[in-house]
């Protein structure tokens, strides 16, 4: 059973990301926002339900599809927005964008612009947490497409040798841009992976808030008992193309279908309903707040100054 | 038949086309000549490239020569290295260069020096294409030019055209080579339409062509510093300055006596390039030219390169870290005053 | 039941590496082999028992222990010879050296200085063949240290989703020179990674000339049936240290014991006496011959000339 | 306390100790200093490193300090960004330079790039110590200088020591560092021996040290080609040319006015440089000496270097790729010659 108010902050986060992400995609076209985006819609479960299950103290390792890392770690949503238009006031002073947003100050390492290249870091964090002799957990988010880089299979074992406290976080929505998993690997369940290596591995539904936080609760203990690290496979799609100009024709309609009528955030809905009685008049107060604060960020964002070009070259020269 | 400036025009037949269908109709040609040739990479056959320059290999050549990769950017790649040392002649795309630092083990340890190894039993007929430079908004791990680490490693051809005709003539000829070749791309130029002859031709590897001709100074830069320097060129034009623009096309092998013999006749030298100055390829250039045309210096040689800096998000900032038309107006016309 | 002659030709493969090694090992410490040797000393059934199940057409891909796949391969001894002195008859004119000799008369595209490097060039040499639609397997050798490369889990999967004629042949020594595979991973049983790949996996005891054979029959046999790759962990042991200059302290002496009370030439020359009733004067003559055209290659190594500086001096101003 | 010269052959106590115990010093002190402090790499543990670098650590350190790793070098160099972002600084061993060519995404694109990503908000304070250089017969794939290549990234600092001294202190600088460092030693380097003091020092990176004063001409040599230029020079001495012999010490930040002083001084330039001419960090120098000071160079600059190809395994042609002594006196000679 869970408390109301887990449910709730769970479904606000799934309804914070589904917006922002939604939002975003407007501010794109109509201009305000360049260069790569990779939306999170229809993943949000697996960044909600992992991040809910951590410590403020843990570490998370984010992808180039990371607005929903970021969010569901406690990110500033106006700091993400200023990014994103590439502010002064963003978590890079706008010189890192959509693709290299870090915020320290929820322990998150930052999203990357090399597929699979994050996996290694979080397990040196964790490395490096062990060696200080803290109890940290890495949680350590990849889709598909980079468990076909060399360094999952190296850094994984790396995990495995010195039982380190790290959850491999694949979240399988079975495409790199438009190639599908089926083409690349012989086995759609890469999961499997992990057990030649030792490591435990299972498969999670990656639309179900629930069970990804029970399952990596679970996996979280386990670690911080030194029984890591872990590969759990979230199994989810994309409600989008790869990227915001990406119309995905070769995602076939009745999967899409499919997997939206499993729709994340529906399904946190239905569990607070559901689950803790919340009334839709409360869910609808939720989801105006949520709102509200997106449009205050977006302004915030619009308003706020561009970096300075000439302090930016007299760093460089000091550089 | 290998082409020059004046033979281009020549050949030319009024056809304008965009650089990456100048690739695309060098990849389907040398496809056609010979069975051997195939092209794989990140999405080359179904979708046709990220930048479309595969369009319509895998209907025409079939999934056995137009094949879809995993992200494994190093294997695919020794997987072309092992291909062509048993006879094949691969064409390996790498998404941006940024990439191509994952696979230098397979490129420079492997392909580069395969034939020397082997006492020249084996050869590595291979091209790995790949795009580089600052685009829109792509930031510090999509925007980087790299030229200058391919440049320095023996047993790599180097190739950076500028325009179609150059793209298409040079990347048949880099099909063709006994040798790897690294052929670079430029994001920025793949629209870029210019006039490309229907018939089949080559343009010969370590051939540097003359894009403008002037008296005053010599500009050298290539890939997409070349439009720039070429638009830079008719504003001095109208301020008096007559400035040369030469364009080496590739870097390996490079020509240097058509840049020495400009660097003799304007006396005045200045080099455009879009890769940080700190050890790049333009460095390599000057420190050639000082030493073969010393006397005929009036001044040093200049280096107008990309700031010491990874590639901010921020457009403004982006604009601030590469050489621009303005930028390279400024530095000659500051060096013309140097002079007089 | 395997023939007087195929067991002979085998027995002789076997002894042809025991005393290749065991002389050079001797120039070495004389001088007049220089820079990197690693003995392939104890390993000897892998290299002749895969060897002799190929066809002549298929290739195989060596590695810096790479003098038994080379004689297995069928290679010209006295040009080996010369290469290791430096000389200009040497199969790379003496500018490869141990590490870098490649035989293209016997499709071995050789020895490699990158631990690992070799594995997606042999993926690559079969998916060649598949396009040109020839039948060739590619037999890749390599060992345990290499199976933490990340190209190892890269290339077997390329070889997998390719359905590739390819035999990853993983001679599991279990040292990296020094650290114990045990160390580097959690399971010594490496062919267990190839599962998670979907890729057909086994072991064979390595010091077994006729398992290996066999096994590596049955291997070639389906992967041109196209039901390849196929990752044989082959199990053995150096009788050496890592190199000529490593005296291997650190491997224990009741394993190291062990493995040589299974010497694969002893094993092999068993087999010649029970299996084909040969004689021990027959075994004597094939020895003899062996050695004979051993010494004859050291001569003519020692006596053949040295690369011309000037002419490589030329070459290289031609370059 | 910073040391250069002078204060060195003052601080020296006459204790002569082996560059890889200088090095194996410098490690220990800073990880008794700092607990953030790690190593790691193929067999530094228990093997204590191939080249005896690391002995002891594993007993002074314990192995969570002193950490043997898989053959695994991209994640493990990965693994040392991501200990080096949450706190912790680690030294990472490659064995071989050649073998660096396996990280240059975690190097390059991660660890490089980080701080500048993230708005200054992350930093990457970890070292990497590489080996390079010719040794004796280990052919073209354990016998590459590739310094050319970490010049070019920004956001990475290089150091390329030439004795004991210099090794320590850098090397403990290096440690203290807040931005990456690759450190590149060489292998023939680590059984020379020098002075090295037994208190703690440190030596700053940027500061050039010029190894030897003359007037006639100015060597600039690193690592490995500093003994054969200082050699060299004792030599020339004896036919009355008298060479300044300049250590950048670190090539990246550069030290540019010791290497301009000189050059202003001595009007006469020669470059030494193990690696290969074309693209090499010699080209860079040469271009920025050629712009600093033009008007006071009496000759071209010369840049004596590697041949332009992979290093061959037999002897006498590896000896024939890289510079050495007879090849520098030669060509002070010619150019002392030429100015005359
Ligand atoms: C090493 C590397 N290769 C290629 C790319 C180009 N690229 C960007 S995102 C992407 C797809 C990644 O697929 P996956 O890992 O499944 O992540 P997803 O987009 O599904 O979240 C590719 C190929 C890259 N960024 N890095
Ligand atoms: C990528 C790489 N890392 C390190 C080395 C140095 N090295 C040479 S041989 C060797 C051990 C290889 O172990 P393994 O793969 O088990 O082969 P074995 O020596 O047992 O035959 C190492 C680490 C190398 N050559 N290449
Ligand atoms: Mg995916
Ligand atoms: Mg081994």
């Amino acid at each position: 059973m869970y408390s109301k108010e887990t449910l709730t902050k769970m479904y606000r986060t799934l309804y914070a990301i589904r917006t922002f992400e939604t939002r975003c995609i407007k501010l794109y076209r109509q201009g305000l926002i360049r260069g790569y985006f990779h939306p999170y819609l229809g993943e949000e479960a697996i960044a909600t339900g992992v991040c809910a299950a951590l410590e403020e103290r843990d570490y998370i390792v984010s992808t180039h599809r990371g607005h929903g890392h970021c969010i569901a770690r406690g990110a500033e949503i106006k700091k993400m927005l200023a990014e994103l238009l590439g502010k002064a006031a963003g978590y890079c002073n706008g010189r890192g964008g959509s693709m290299h947003i870090a915020d320290f100050s929820t322990n998150n390492l930052g999203a990357n612009g090399i597929v699979g290249a994050g996996i290694p870091l979080g397990v040196g964090a964790a490395l490096g947490a062990k060696i200080r002799g803290e109890d940290r957990v890495a949680a350590i988010f990849f889709s598909d497409g980079a468990a076909n880089n060399g360094v999952f299979a190296e850094a994984m074992n790396l995990a495995a040798i010195w039982d380190l406290a790290v959850i491999l976080v694949l979240e399988n929505n079975h495409y790199a841009v438009s190639t599908p998993i089926e083409q690349v690997s012989r086995s759609a369940d890469l999961y499997k992976r992990g057990l030649g290596y030792g490591v435990e591995s299972f498969a999670v539904d990656g639309n179900d808030i629930l069970e990804v936080y029970q399952k990596t609760a679970a996996a979280a203990a386990k670690c911080r008992d030194g029984k890591g690290p872990i590969l759990m496979e979230a199994k989810t799609y994309r409600h989008t193309g790869h990227h915001v100009n990406d119309p995905g024709q070769y995602m076939p309609k009745e999967t899409l279908d499919y997997y939206k009528s499993k729709d994340p955030v529906k399904i946190g809905r239905n569990y607070l309903l559901k689950e803790a009685k919340a009334s839709p008049e409360e869910v609808k107060r939720i989801e105006a707040a949520v709102e509200q604060e997106l449009e205050e960020a977006v302004q915030f964002a619009v308003d706020s100054p561009a970096p300075s070009v000439e302090e930016f070259l007299l760093e460089v020269e000091n550089a | 038949m290998t082409a020059n400036t004046k033979t281009e025009l020549a050949a030319a037949t009024g056809r304008n086309i965009m650089l990456r269908q100048a690739l695309n109709e060098a990849l389907a040609e040398e496809m056609r000549l010979d069975p051997k040739v195939f092209v794989m990479g990140l999405g080359v056959a179904e979708r046709g490239g990220s930048y479309k320059v595969t369009v319509g290999l895998l209907d025409e050549f079939g999934p056995l020569r137009a094949i879809d990769t995993p992200i494994s950017e190093p294997s695919f790649t020794g997987a072309a290295v092992g291909a062509a040392i048993t006879g094949m002649r691969p064409v390996v795309e790498i998404l941006f260069v940024d990439f191509s630092l994952l696979v230098l083990d397979q490129l420079v340890n492997q392909a580069a020096k395969f034939k020397f190894m082997t006492g020249g039993a084996g050869s590595v007929p291979m091209v790995l294409r790949t795009q580089g430079g600052v685009g829109n908004g792509l930031a510090a791990q999509h925007s980087q030019s790299l030229e200058a680490i391919f440049y320095h490693i023996p047993g790599l051809k180097l190739v950076v055209p500028s325009t179609p005709y150059d793209a298409k003539g040079l990347l048949k000829s880099a099909i063709r080579s006994d040798e790897p070749v690294v052929f670079m791309e430029h994001k920025l130029l793949y629209m870029v339409e210019g006039e490309v002859p229907a018939e089949q031709y080559l343009v010969e590897l370590g051939k540097a062509d003359v894009k403008r001709s002037g008296s005053d100074v010599t500009l050298i830069a290539w890939s997409n510093m070349i439009p720039r320097c070429l638009a830079a060129a008719e504003k001095l034009a109208d301020e008096g300055i007559d400035a040369e623009v030469v364009d080496p096309r590739t870097l390996v092998p490079l020509d240097k006596d058509t840049i020495i013999e400009s660097a003799k006749k304007t006396g005045n030298v200045v080099i455009v390039q879009e890769a940080v100055r700190r050890g790049g390829v333009a460095s390599d250039i000057a420190s050639i030219i000082q030493q073969e045309a010393f006397d005929y210096l009036d001044a040093p040689i200049k280096i107008i390169a990309g700031k010491n800096t990874p590639i901010p998000f921020n457009l403004e900032l982006e604009k601030a870290c590469v050489p621009q038309e303005s930028d390279i107006i400024l530095a000659v016309r500051s060096r013309v005053h140097d002079k007089g």
